[in-house]
């Protein structure tokens, strides 16, 4: 028992470090483009690891269902809303950003 | 101490600030916003004053603050599209004459 | 521990609703507002209120958000950047803000410690009441005209922002789908055969789920709205006249009222469910105010078309 | 005595299925007239079930005090659902001949979603007998008048409405914070079982008592948040200015009144009653002075609002805690309340028919009203009766009662405030009526006869009042306390 909640704790503190490693990439990069990979990518991530480790707490498998389905749903809802605003940046007629040479 | 009266606190230190900031801020939008926190500050209060330790929460405060919730979620949309409208006809986002309060 | 949790919470409130007021540039005031809506819900969940985290998530973190970004979308021309105080306020305010903070707190405190509140009746009566669900049973039954109310208000609200319209330009009477986005792209007919059926399901099980789990006609409606307002906004024209989505938005509304009406006529008292038809008028009512729900909140979203360049 | 409950449910229900209705363009002035008519008959209905079998309980689902909503129809619901229903009927005629020659013209249908939200709104208002659904029928009532604020959507109009609708919502939720207090100290919601609770009068009780006054004066423009009103009710077209002043600030002054002779009785001593009736006190005369310093018409008679408004705040201090609604000093208020709203309304229309035959709203647009529009020039002198509370008017009717309880209980301080008010109330009716009688070649187009007929005959309702005031009197006795 005490290997799975250590088992658990250990995915979720990975899908913590996915976050925080998207939150950087969203501060730290140049341009809207690059900011939505960090963001979609690194908090996809996160969540499937954080879900997994939650899922082993699950008591009964109808939970375990449940928290694959919001992962899904958050996973095609970010694919959704990132392609909306990469599609409104661009015709805004945004450039991506290139390294000066 | 139990966390639901900490709630409660929170609400109400919530519901002094944004009704401040509702007075004070000159952006209508912000104004807005701040109606809005204000609500939430209400609600958090009604919540956290009416649990009871580990018995079961009572529906009736979370019924009037689902109430609550749509209430002022519509009147808040309406005042965003009222500000909309105001800053087509004037061009701007502020009351001019908006000395002190509202 | 759990003290821990919640005191992290409830300060963490406190201090978003700081920076989301006090913010330097509008654009942080309202990207920071988004995120104390989500924490409202996380809050909400804390509170043992998962009816409460559904709706706050779907109409306060969905819908009003969509609304402020819009709002703040078109004010973009005018954003002037941090707005000056007044300088007498500024002193005096604040000063008075404390003092009700410190009443309140004191009042707070008097307050008994075993909650009076009404929970014991309602647990006794819930049987009666035709659902399992307490926040239900009190939303459409013990309390059923406040609901009454609400979804008038709502529906008066998305009319209210349909009179806007400028003078010169009158309702739109003709046929036209209505949409709100930018042209066509890719995704759209992606969205529309996948996304769209998938978030029609999960609105059906909340609406179901309403009546013995968390759930039920807002949550379910809000859920809608936050999918529709989606789909408009990938320019996915949504088929039907305006007529229609205003037939929608006072369906439920109206058949709630006139339900009341009928049930008063027949003998019993005002908005008193026939004994034994309880649990089906309450889920005829919640899915028709479900269907109406979604449509005002889309209309609240799609607001009013903006004058035209002169 | 079943058929009341059908009568209160007809009464909130005929303008709630009305207003989506009214939507279509074509029905709109239709379907509002003839829900005016059906909720008219049944609050006419109403009126008279209490007089015959006194004040009627009915919880609402069928479910008893604690648990569910009471609807409390005691005599002065029945008095303000009839007050409501005569003054909207009224105006629902005159705005289906004004609008279209106003500014909205082809858009005047837009008049009717708002003016049925409103209606059903007041009505729902005057039945509730729970403190939380008096806040969502507030908030009903507030929405539906910003809309009628924001009608003619010309910039005034609009800044106007944003800072009444800011307004509206801090006050709804400082009321709703007073509520929450309520309910986490006495664990109800309903207003009789909370008068006999918050008898205790404990520091929770007493701060809910203060936020529900704060916010109430917040939505009734009471001094000092009364800065809102005049830009509101000044920039809405005359029907909605007249339901704006004469009903919904008479609502909102309703709920502290009910709050302060129900649930409030005990709470707080004289010092927080006297404070209530210096502030109104405050009002009456702030508000005349403001009215007197006004250059436009429509703004002259937004400010005596406020000022009017003042005077219910009076039977707050001068009210004894036993005493029920005939009482001297809760008659004189009510009296007062309704006799503004007509003479209020009428003087509105009267404004608004002048200002379309002269095309400018100042003051000098008077000129010559009597000899050209003399209908219009009556209404407005004898609406100016109730304002200035001489006899036989309505209004002086209320300020005797409210005179004498004063008198009777020694506060002679409220005489000196009710004589001033009305001295300053002629002062401007008179600055408005003046130039009437002056001559003036000024060409004025002609509004249609029955609309002035409609103004003078709101105007003469108000007085009726004064004369009629025995029958108002016993149906108020008919509510006993609201237990």
């Amino acid at each position: 028992m005490i290997v799975l909640e250590g088992l658990a704790a250990l995915l979720v503190a990975v899908g913590v470090a996915f976050f925080i490693a998207g939150t950087v990439g969203l501060l730290r990069f140049p341009d809207l483009f690059s900011r939505l990979h960090a963001l979609v990518k690194a908090d996809n991530l996160g969540m499937g690891f954080i879900a997994a480790g939650l899922a082993l707490l699950a008591e009964d498998a109808g939970t375990v269902l449940v928290i694959v389905a919001v992962w899904v749903l958050a996973l095609l809802a970010s694919v959704m809303v990132s392609h909306l605003v990469a599609h409104a940046a661009v015709r805004e007629g945004m450039q991506p950003w290139r390294k000066k040479r | 101490m139990t966390s639901a009266l900490l709630y409660a606190g929170a609400g109400v230190v919530l519901f002094a600030v944004a009704l401040l900031a509702l007075f004070l801020r000159r952006h209508l939008l912000r104004k807005l916003m701040a109606a809005n926190i204000a609500g939430s500050g209400v609600f958090l209060f009604l919540l956290g004053t009416a649990a009871d330790g580990d018995a079961p929460p009572d529906p009736v405060p979370q019924a009037m603050v689902l109430t609550g919730i749509v209430v002022t979620v519509s009147v808040t949309a309406y005042g965003v599209a009222l500000l909309r409208r105001f800053a087509d006809e004037t061009g701007r986002d502020t009351l001019t004459e908006d000395g002190g309060g509202p | 521990m759990m003290l821990l949790i919640d005191g992290a919470v409830a300060v963490g409130l406190v201090w978003m609703a700081l920076r989301a007021l006090n913010a330097r540039r509008l654009t942080e005031a309202v990207i920071v507002f988004i995120g104390f809506t989500g924490v409202m819900a996380l809050a909400w969940v804390r509170l043992r209120a998962p009816d409460l985290a559904l709706a706050e998530a779907a109409v306060g973190a969905g819908v009003l958000v969509v609304v402020l970004l819009d709002g703040l979308g078109r004010l973009a021309h005018l954003l002037g950047g941090r707005t000056p105080l007044r300088a007498a306020a500024v002193v005096l305010l604040p000063l008075l803000s404390l003092a009700l903070v410190a009443v309140l707190l004191r009042a707070l405190g008097d307050l008994p410690s075993a909650a009076t509140g009404l929970g014991p009746r309602v647990f006794a009566a819930l049987e009666q009441s035709g659902v399992e669900n307490p926040v239900t049973a009190v939303l459409l039954n013990f309390r059923g005209f406040d609901t009454l109310l609400e979804v008038f208000v709502l529906l008066g609200a998305a009319v209210a922002v349909a009179l806007l319209r400028p003078l010169d330009r009158a309702l739109p009477r003709g046929a036209g789908p209505i949409t709100a986005g930018p042209p066509q792209t890719p995704m759209a007919d992606w969205y529309r055969r996948r996304l769209l059926p998938v978030a029609l399901l999960v609105a059906v099980y909340l609406l179901w789920a309403g009546g013995s789990a968390p759930g039920g006609a807002f949550q379910a409606g809000s859920l809608l709205a936050g999918v529709l307002a989606l789909g408009l906004l990938t320019g996915t024209p949504l088929a039907g006249r305006p007529a229609a989505a205003w037939a929608a938005a006072a369906i439920g509304p109206v058949a709630f009222v006139l339900a009341a009406l009928l049930f008063a006529v027949g003998g019993h008292g005002v908005l008193q469910y026939p004994p034994g038809w309880a649990k089906a008028a309450i889920l005829g009512l919640e899915s028709l105010l479900t269907v109406s729900i979604a449509a005002a909140l889309t209309l609240l979203v799609i607001g009013i078309p903006r004058r035209r360049r002169p | 005595m079943s058929a009341t409950p059908i009568l209160m449910a007809a009464a909130v229900a005929v303008p709630l299925v009305a207003a989506p209705l009214s939507l279509h363009r074509a029905w709109a002035g239709a379907v509002a007239l003839a829900a005016g008519v059906g909720t008219t008959a049944a609050a006419i209905g109403l009126v008279l079930a209490v007089a015959r079998d006194g004040a009627v309980r009915h919880a609402l689902g069928g479910w008893p005090a604690p648990l569910g909503i009471v609807w409390n129809l005691d005599g002065l619901a029945a008095i303000l659902l009839a007050t409501a229903a005569l003054v909207a009927l009224p105006v629902a005629v005159f705005a289906t001949a004004s609008l279209p020659r106003e500014h909205l013209g082809r858009e005047a249908h837009r008049f009717w979603p708002p003016f049925l939200f409103l209606w059903a709104g007041l009505n729902a208002l005057f039945l509730s007998g729970d403190v939380f659904n008096i806040y969502v029928a507030l908030e009903l009532v507030s929405l539906a008048a910003v809309m009628l604020v924001t009608l003619e959507g010309r910039a005034a109009a609009l800044a106007a409405g944003l800072r009444y609708l800011l307004v509206a919502q801090a006050g709804a939720l400082t009321y709703l914070l007073g509520v929450a207090f309520l309910y986490a100290r006495h664990g109800t919601l309903d207003v009789g079982l909370l008068t006999a609770a918050a008898a205790v009068g404990d520091m929770p009780t007493t701060v809910a008592a203060v936020l529900m006054t704060g916010g109430l004066f917040a939505k009734a423009a009471l001094f000092p948040l009364h800065a809102w009103l005049p830009p509101a009710h000044g920039s809405a077209p005359a029907p909605a200015s007249a339901l704006l002043s004469g009903l919904v600030v008479m609502a909102a002054a309703y709920v502290i009144l009910r709050l302060w002779f129900d649930v409030f009785a005990a709470v707080g001593g004289a010092p927080l009653r006297q404070g209530l009736g210096a502030l109104g006190a405050a009002g009456v005369i702030w508000g005349s002075l403001l009215a007197l310093s006004q250059r436009r018409l429509k703004a002259v008679i937004a400010y005596s609002t406020t000022a009017q408004m003042g005077y219910l705040l009076l039977a707050i201090p001068l009210a004894a805690p036993a005493a029920d609604w005939s009482a001297d000093p809760w008659a004189g208020a009510i009296m007062l309340a309704v006799a503004h709203a007509f003479a209020k309304a009428a003087m509105f229309l009267a404004t608004g028919l002048i200002i379309q035959a002269t095309g400018q709203d100042r003051i000098g647009s008077m000129r010559g009203v009597a000899r050209r529009m003399p209908v219009t020039a009556y209404a407005i002198g004898v609406a100016g009766l109730t304002l200035m509370g001489l006899p036989p008017s309505g209004g002086f009717a209320a300020k005797w009662l409210l005179l004498r309880a004063a008198w009777s209980d020694g506060q002679w301080w409220w005489v000196l405030v009710l004589l001033g008010g009305g001295l300053l109330a002629a002062a401007y009716v008179f600055r408005i009526i003046g130039p009437a009688f002056s001559h003036s070649k000024a060409r004025k187009r002609q509004p249609p006869r029955p609309l002035e007929w409609i103004a003078l005959g709101m105007a003469a309702a108000s007085l009726l009042m004064g004369l009629a005031a025995m029958p108002l009197v016993a149906v108020l006795a008919r509510s006993g306390g609201g237990a």
